[in-house]
């Protein structure tokens, strides 16, 4: 069995606020596999984007760094790298090439002032070395991968002239150009309406079936985690609380947090039902903590409707529920 | 690169926007350049000599008049015309011409003199000279080498006038309408005078140049090439001299203190026959009691002023006057005296009607030295209880400010700081003190309508006795002393600088430029 | 359409939910100015310059204009610690007494503009596309004249003088000022809770003053430092040309002028060189205190 | 039922193109026409550029429609002049998606909430404080917020400001535009059992806007389905999530991701882009990514039709129902 | 727009004190009153300000802009359009190296941000930009043509020598680089403020997410982007620069639009100001349009219609 793609082990990544580091990743262990799609998902400020961020080597330079963890990482020609401490040189021929990554907003992640075909280009001149005229032929071939129509006229547009979901499209066509083992996407279709939503999610579930690359998926909706996800890895206030196959998680989530979005979820056709019951929509308790005042012990604690003394002396430790899912709750048994 | 390529094209651009013609010129030529339309006695840019106040020091390398003054400017010698003579009468005028050609070959004849002088009557020519030679009945050109001139009545001023009318070439202009003259392109392109030089041409706002003439009357110029460089300030033109780019210039007394006991400059000094003083508006009430003007006279230390701001280069004057032969005995020298200043004052009932109210002191001297001028005038005047405020503008708003017809707002110009020509004519103070020249009429911008002044300087004007004239200034000078029109300051020296290499360079600070004899023909430069 | 909670892959403090602090944002951008090292080089500066200026009468013996014929053009002495001007006039008075007139010519001019700047500005903006249209004309054309006119022509018209140069200098700048507004309130016109203040009938004084001016201020305190900065320039140049403050009346712009006379500029350099070394460094000082100001106004600053 | 409490009728909007890009209006709005009911909720789902807050705020004529009109309570809004609208406004309030852009950094929430009152010279200061703190404790935050600033607060907590903001004035009708798509999920509940709350405890009448049809099915009493400044459908919540009849709407139903890992598939995926709406398509503007489109339908506009009580379709298909 | 400029110009000239005719006035040296008057008559002076400007603007719009009331026999069309190349080269010259300096150093600065040369160039560039104009220019000119006199003092060509291209680029050299040095200070501040704001767009870690060289990451997808607004402002201080070359013509005595204007408005040369007003009007117009153009070409979301 090869290694996989991507292996995090013990991954804390701090920021620098004037006078103490804090931490806004802890503890964070993720493997994916080839052809496997992880979801990372939580709530704004969870931790997942810095997450991603820290994978590549893009956490803001001035403020952010890895404190410690391994972050290891199957190249295309199946040698494994450690990411961290890897020299901004070495990490930069990584970045593009074997790691692709998807952001959020289509319209500002793309640059205004470059053609589509340019941007999608630059990277296989970059890291193949192909020449101008090779690389701008791949662009096109690219664009038309990911179900752009009329590729060469499109390849000669602007970002401005394309459509959100459009836009999408070509940043994802840029970030396979070099095929890459893995692809990260943090939060690929937030800034898209639902039906277009829809479309990306079959594109890139459609690519992975093409390329067997490994997808991290960094999402707060647990219904496109349903979607497109294999295993899924939940995170709150900087720590993974429960992570394991989605159809386990979803089905029988073990950790109070996760069960918690799964109810405030709303799913279709049920709330009429509640309503018509008057019964509030379920939800959780209370705010998202901030990563600077994070309570002692478990920081889901105070919102949790489980919580003993024992949850907020010291942080749980990942608990194997079953072989495959993992729960950082003292009383998984108890959900 | 892509910037080189710009710059060049934008040189070439501008070059040719401006209109440059590329001239060949011998590498060897001797050549003197300097800033000669620079300080009181230019004015630059203007080429039409029937429009100029000024700027005829350099006019007149290329033009001449009839007669003009000599260097020292204590008399008047025959120029285009050899001699002259005047009817006891002072009616008749008969010029003796020289024997000259024109720059473009053409000879030089009476008829060009009758020409000019009949243009420079012709108001529709533009010429500023009109009403001054208004006096003139005939001129007549008997032979080719003769000239006479009639007047209606005596003017001791018509020959000191005369000497700022350049004859101009009767062939080239009589075929332009006078009404064109003004707008003509003919004067700062191709025109045609008598003088040492000829015109060559003029590269706008920068200089112009001339060749010498090589058949010129008091023989081949010594140097070929003369240039006249403009400089916006006196202290560009420093720099310039100093950077060994041009070999003369007007300075600054400021200035030329700095180029004194250095060899390789020469510093040229001279009278400005311009007397400065505080003038005291008339309509002002303050100033209509005589004890006021003479407490401003004790007020102001001008020996003090002379010695320290003016390096002892200014003569104190009593009157309008400063030249030994125009004062008379027994003047009242007004020397420094803060107490009687005081005194007087107090007697006038100062605190009463003024106090401490500030009091405008107009100039249009806007030199660092006026400054300085302006600044201890102020600080001694305030000495006394008098608070004057100082004003400096420019030359067209203090005009437009002081000359203003029918009520003015006196109080904008209650008391000026300004300067009068007062010689080589001694007649040239008459039109700002003379009550019959109040504005519009002429220059008495301070309105000063003194009887006995005014009678004195017409006696003066009308005197036609060569022996008594100086006489009849003299009363001037005592009226002015007793009577107080102005408060009379000093007659300071100007200078000049010239690079050591000029030989036999010939400058004076003429008021206007002069003309005075400098012969540039013989100006060498090593 | 969606707009997420702040980045929080730059700001790790996320929101806190309750804490002691209550610091409204003029607290928090002033915090932020005091942590910049260059505003406080700048404060380090200008605040000893102003203090000098201001009581400089009650410790320093000389009037800045006596003048001493006797003692003229002399260097800097232990009597006249910063020498003698072409009358004898101390150096040291005079470029304190300068700085109080260059300084008051300053501020006062920025206010006058600031007014009309800010007014023209908001009315252009709320004003609808008419009066937009006309008002942004005239501001155009009043950037179109070049200033020696304007300033010839106002300079004549007013006079020399303090008030005169603050006319004119206000008169001068407050279209770029306008503009800046414009453009915020046009944005602002937009936002949320400016549509939220009409949807509650607001009128047009209301949205300006309690919405506008506020959010204005930052381009309003960072344009009145620099422009006081530019003031005091452009006061020395209108002295260059003669306009201006008139010269027995000091400042630091007339005094600088001084330099035009290669005498001056050359023998005796302590009558230009302290009052252009003073200019400099003050303007030098005001514009680290905007710059600090801007970046302390500036939403974004929260990040570092 | 007497006249309906707000009755929209015939509202189209054009926005002129701006002064540099010469381009075709754009047609936010073209005929909408629905009515509210006194105390009723009606829901507004759309995806981007549907013209759901155009809607809105040409309501509250915050927007000056192209043509149509807007009966509040009897009045019409469309002709009031400044004065009266002004007051009419105090019956009618706003609630904002973005609880960033929707409270002033440079105020307290104090200042914040009294604004309406002090605009609208209600009360002295004493009794705005009051309403004020009446209103935070309606949102279920401590009185002692009113002398923060909103930046100290998390975005769930914001959007409760935003809400006790458009309570304090008492109104009788709130447009809630988008009030929960900028907050997590497990806060956006939260602020949608508020609203509920509120909105039965006060007998507020409201236009809950939506992109998210899930959102919006606990809330409201009636949907109503834009497409491109169309209404594409119009039915009571519970018939139009038990039986879509607008190819459109099952469309969007479909796309909505499932938290069953098991019904992936199955989904109903749209081809294509949404048309500019500065261009839509002639006839049926969903006609370019329908799945069961006719040529008939390029032709004409559907009307907007009853197929049962209180449920329309614009869809000039029948069998689909 | 143009009309309305020289009504405004026509009106504030008339309202300034002094005349044509003052300016022809040598205080200590006058001349006949009625002469003057003659002067007055022949320039239509004495006309009701509705008919000069009228006058004027029929004969202007029949490209007639009359005479220089101080220069006997020049017309003021070809004296202002001879000005305007001179004007162009110098401040030409200046703004390519003002933007070449400005643009480069705001780079490095923000590339450096907050480090020592970074600190340092800020210093320089504050000094740059808190300098007076004329204080500059007289202090360059001083150090380095009279004192170590590596460049003329002033003019644009050697009097009476022959034209050549070096001699030009001798006489350009120091005045361009004296105009040069506020300019490139404040596009240095703002390419530097610019480009810091950019950095932190979404497409630059997109840049490196590609893996990108940091190197191009700066130059090619921040520098243009950052490059939109410093365009903006380098156009609109073209408007400024004309204003500010003013103090360097007239101290450099560069034959340009600058020192005309100077000259012109204190002789009250009033057809000259009109005429020279104008055409700086129309440069600025020009040069906004010009502006507009490099920043539709720079940035593709604009597009000139």
């Amino acid at each position: 069995m090869d290694a996989p793609i991507l292996s995090i082990s013990g991954l804390r990544a701090v920021f620098r606020i004037p006078g103490r580091d804090i931490a806004a990743v802890q503890d964070v262990d993720l493997v994916i596999g080839s052809g496997e799609t992880v979801a990372l998902v939580g709530e704004s400020g969870s931790g997942k984007s810095v997450t991603s961020l820290s994978i590549i080597g893009l956490l803001p330079k001035k403020i952010g760094r890895i404190a410690e963890g391994s972050i290891a990482l199957r190249r295309r020609d199946g040698t494994v790298t450690e990411l961290t401490g890897l020299d901004p040189e070495s990490l930069r021929k990584v970045r593009g090439n074997d790691i692709g990554m998807v952001f959020q907003e289509p319209m500002t992640s793309l640059n205004p002032v470059y053609s589509i075909g340019e941007q999608i280009a630059e990277p296989i001149r970059i890291h193949l070395g192909k020449s101008h005229r090779d690389a701008a032929t791949d662009a096109v071939r690219l664009l038309a991968q990911v179900g752009i129509p009329d590729p060469d006229r499109r390849a000669r547009q602007y970002p401005h002239e394309l459509s959100g979901g459009m836009r999408q499209r070509a940043t994802i066509a840029m970030a396979l150009s070099c095929d890459p083992t893995l692809l990260i996407a943090d939060e690929p279709t937030t800034a898209l309406d639902v039906t277009i939503q829809a479309q990306i999610l079959d594109l890139l579930a459609a690519l992975q079936a093409q390329r067997g690359m490994g997808i991290l998926f960094v999402t707060h909706n647990l219904g496109v985690v349903a979607e497109i996800a294999d295993r899924v890895a939940v995170m709150y206030a900087g720590r993974i609380v429960e992570s394991g196959p989605v159809s386990e998680v979803f089905t029988r989530p073990r950790h109070p947090y996760t069960a918690g979005l799964m109810r405030s979820v709303p799913r279709l056709g049920q709330a009429t039902t509640l309503k018509a019951a008057g019964t509030p929509l379920p939800t959780i308790a209370g705010n998202v903590p901030s990563l600077a005042l994070l309570p002692k012990g478990c920081s889901f604690a105070p919102r949790c409707a489980l919580a003993v003394d024992a949850c907020r002396t010291a942080v749980p430790p990942l608990f194997a529920a079953t072989s495959t899912q993992q729960s950082r709750c003292l009383r998984w048994e108890d959900l | 690169m892509r910037i080189k390529t710009i710059a060049r094209h934008l040189t070439v651009a501008g070059l040719l926007l401006g209109g440059q013609a590329t001239s060949v010129q011998a590498q060897d030529a001797k050549t003197i350049t300097g800033g000669f339309d620079v300080g009181p006695g230019g004015f630059p840019k203007n080429f039409n000599p029937l429009a100029a106040t000024g700027g005829f020091t350099w006019l007149s390398t290329y033009f001449e008049p009839l007669v003009i003054y000599n260097a020292e400017l204590t008399e008047l010698e025959g120029d285009l015309a050899k001699d002259y003579k005047v009817s006891d009468d002072q009616l008749t005028y008969t010029f003796n011409l020289a024997q000259e050609t024109w720059h473009d070959g053409k000879p030089f004849t009476s008829k060009d003199v009758k020409f000019t002088l009949e243009l420079a009557r012709n108001k529709a020519s533009g010429s500023l000279f009109a009403a001054r030679l208004g006096d003139i009945a005939s001129v007549d050109a008997p032979d080719g080498r003769t000239v006479v001139v009639k007047l209606s009545k005596p003017n001791g001023s018509f020959l000191s006038i005369l000497s700022q009318v350049m004859i101009l070439p009767e062939h080239a202009l009589a075929a332009m309408p006078p009404e064109t003259l003004a707008t003509s392109t003919w004067w700062s392109t191709t025109p045609v005078g008598t003088g040492p030089f000829t015109f060559k041409r003029y590269v706008s706002d920068q200089y112009v140049e001339l060749a010498a003439d090589d058949d010129y009357r008091g023989g081949k110029p010594k140097v070929d090439v003369l240039i006249n460089r403009y400089f916006e300030s006196p202290a560009a033109a420093v720099a310039a001299l100093r950077a060994g780019e041009i070999q003369f210039t007007y300075v600054e007394p400021d200035d030329a203190v700095s180029f004194k006991g250095d060899s390789n400059f020469k510093v040229i000094e001279g009278a400005s026959y311009v007397v400065n003083y505080i003038g005291l508006n008339q309509k002002v009430e303050l100033f209509r009691d005589v004890r006021v003007r003479q407490a401003i006279m004790y007020a102001i230390d001008r020996n003090a002023i002379i010695e320290s701001l003016y390096g002892g280069a200014a003569k104190p004057a009593n009157c309008g006057y400063v030249a030994p032969h125009l004062l008379p005995q027994g003047l009242e020298p007004y020397a420094y005296d803060p107490a009687k200043a005081k005194a007087l004052l107090a007697e006038a009932g100062w605190d009463k009607i003024n106090g401490d109210k500030p009091i405008t002191l107009l100039t249009y001297y806007g030199s660092p030295q006026a400054a300085n001028v302006m600044a201890a005038i102020q600080s001694m005047l305030a000495e006394v209880g008098i608070n004057v405020v100082p004003r400096v503008v420019d030359t067209p708003t203090y005009n437009g400010i002081v000359y203003k017809e029918g009520t003015p707002d006196w109080n904008a110009f209650a008391m000026v700081y300004a300067g009068l020509q007062n010689g080589p004519n001694p007649a040239g103070i008459s039109p700002g003190l003379n009550k019959s020249q109040i504005p519009p009429a002429g220059f008495n911008t301070m309105r000063i309508e003194f009887d006995d002044l005014s009678a004195a300087l017409d006696a003066a004007l009308a005197q036609t006795d060569p022996v008594k004239i100086d006489q009849s200034w003299q009363q001037v000078c005592k009226v002015m002393n007793k009577d107080l029109p102005w408060a009379t300051l000093w007659v300071a020296n100007r200078y000049g600088v010239a690079s050591s290499k000029l030989r036999d360079f010939v400058w004076t600070p003429a008021p206007a430029g002069g003309p005075y004899a400098a012969h540039p023909e013989r100006w060498d430069i090593q | 359409m969606t707009i997420t909670a702040p980045d929080p892959k730059i700001d790790p403090t996320v929101v806190p939910t309750a804490g002691p602090q209550t610091k409204g944002p003029l607290r928090r951008a002033l915090d932020r100015f005091f942590e910049n090292r260059a505003a406080r080089a700048g404060l380090l500066i200008v605040v000893p310059i102003l203090l000098a200026v201001s009581t400089y009468s009650l410790w320093w013996p000389f009037s800045p204009n006596a003048i001493d014929l006797r003692a003229i053009n002399k260097g800097p002495s232990a009597i006249h610690w910063l020498g003698s001007d072409g009358v004898g006039r101390d150096v040291m008075a005079r470029l304190l007494q300068g700085g109080r007139i260059s300084l008051l010519v300053a501020v006062c001019s920025v206010a006058i503009s600031i007014v009309i700047g800010f007014l023209v500005g908001a009315v252009a903006s709320f004003g609808g596309r008419l009066v937009d249209g006309t008002v942004m004309r005239f501001v155009d054309l009043a950037m179109t004249l070049p200033p020696v006119i304007f300033l010839l022509v106002l300079a004549s018209i007013a006079g020399t003088g303090i008030a005169p140069t603050i006319l004119v200098i206000s008169l001068l700048s407050w279209p770029v000022l306008s503009r800046m507004v414009r453009a915020r309130l046009l944005e602002l016109r937009e936002r949320d809770f400016v549509v939220a203040a009409r949807g509650m009938g607001a009128g047009l004084p209301h949205l300006l003053f309690r919405h506008g001016l506020p959010n204005c201020i930052d381009i309003l305190v960072v344009y009145a430092t620099l422009q006081i900065a530019n003031a005091i320039l452009l006061e020395a140049g209108l002295s260059f040309l003669g306009l201006g403050i008139a010269p027995p009346q000091a400042s630091w712009g007339n005094m600088l002028n001084l330099a035009r006379s290669t005498v001056v500029l050359e023998q005796y350099p302590w009558q230009w060189m302290f009052p252009g070394a003073v200019l400099v460094l003050t303007v030098l000082a005001i514009n680290f205190i905007g710059d600090g100001l801007r970046d302390a106004f500036d939403p974004r600053s929260d990040l570092n | 039922m007497d006249a309906p409490f707000l009755s929209v009728r015939n509202l189209t909007k054009h926005f002129a193109p701006t002064a540099f890009s010469r381009g075709p209006a754009v047609r936010a709005l073209q005929d909408i026409s629905f009515d509210i009911a006194r105390g009723q909720v009606v829901g507004l789902v759309g995806e981007s550029g549907s013209g759901k807050t155009t809607i809105g705020r040409s309501v509250l004529r915050l927007i000056e429609p192209t043509s149509g009109e807007i009966r509040f309570d009897g009045v019409d809004i469309t002709s009031l002049s400044a004065g009266p609208l002004a007051r009419q406004r105090r019956k009618m309030q706003y609630i904002f998606q973005d609880p960033f852009a929707s409270l002033s950094p440079r105020m307290t929430i104090g200042q914040i909430l009294t604004e309406g009152l002090d605009i609208q010279g209600i009360g002295n200061r004493r009794e705005r404080r009051a309403r004020a703190e009446k209103a935070l404790a309606a949102v279920e935050l401590p009185v002692d917020a009113y002398d923060r600033y909103a930046h100290e607060f998390s975005g769930g907590q914001r959007q409760r400001i935003g809400i006790a903001r458009a309570l304090t004035l008492e109104p009788e009708f709130i447009v809630a535009d988008e009030p929960v798509s900028a907050l997590d999920v497990s806060i956006q509940a939260q602020i949608i059992n508020l609203l509920r709350d509120l909105q039965v405890r006060l007998g507020l009448t409201m236009l809950f806007i939506s992109h998210d049809l899930a959102v919006v099915e606990y809330i409201c009493d009636t949907v109503i389905v834009l497409y491109l400044g169309r209404i594409m459908e119009v039915a009571p919540a519970a018939a139009l999530y038990a039986r879509p009849q607008h190819p459109y709407t099952r469309a969007l139903l479909s796309a909505i991701p499932s938290l069953d890992p098991l019904a992936r598939q199955g989904r109903q995926v749209l081809k294509g882009d949404i048309p500019s709406p500065a261009n839509p398509p002639t006839g049926c503007v969903f006609r370019t990514r329908c799945p069961v489109a006719l040529d008939a339908c390029a032709g004409v506009v559907p009307p907007l039709r009853a197929t049962s009580d209180g449920h329309l379709k614009a869809c000039i298909r029948d069998d689909i129902a | 727009m143009l009309v309305a400029l020289s009504v405004l110009i026509f009106i504030l000239l008339r309202l300034a004190p002094g005349d044509p005719i003052d300016a022809y006035i040598n205080p200590s040296s006058p001349m006949s009153a009625s002469d003057l008057e003659v002067l007055r008559d022949r320039l239509g002076l004495d006309q009701p300000l509705p008919v000069q400007y009228l006058a004027w603007l029929r004969a202007a719009l029949g490209g007639d802009f009359g005479y220089s009331i101080q220069r006997g026999g020049v017309a003021v069309l070809p004296l202002v359009m001879e000005r305007i190349g001179p004007t162009a080269l110098l401040m030409g010259t200046a703004l390519a190296i003002a933007i070449v300096l400005g643009i480069s150093a705001g780079i490095f600065s923000a590339v450096r941000r907050n480090a020592l040369p970074d600190i340092a160039l800020s210093v320089v560039s504050f000094v740059g930009i808190s300098s007076p104009a004329f204080l500059t220019a007289l202090l360059g000119l001083y150090f380095f043509s009279v004192l170590l006199r590596w460049a003329p003092s002033g003019g644009m060509q050697t009097a009476g020598a022959p034209f050549s291209v070096s001699d030009v680029l001798a006489h350009l050299v120091l005045p361009a680089c004296l105009l040069s040095i506020g300019h490139a200070a404040l596009i240095m501040r703002y390419m530097r403020a610019s480009l810091l704001e950019v950095l932190n767009q979404d497409y630059v870690r997109t840049a490196r997410a590609k893996g990108v060289r940091e190197f191009w990451v700066i130059i090619k997808h921040a520098t243009r982007n950052a490059l939109l607004p410093v365009i903006t402002l380098i156009g609109s201080t073209v408007g400024i620069a004309i204003g500010g070359a003013i103090f360097l013509e007239s101290v450099f005595n560069w034959p340009g639009m600058g020192l005309l204007l100077v000259n012109a408005v204190g002789t009250r040369d009033y057809p000259v100001i009109m005429g020279a007003t104008l055409v700086i009007g129309i440069c600025v117009i020009l040069v906004n349009l010009l502006t507009d153009i490099v920043y539709a070409v720079v940035d593709p979301r604009i597009q000139v219609s």
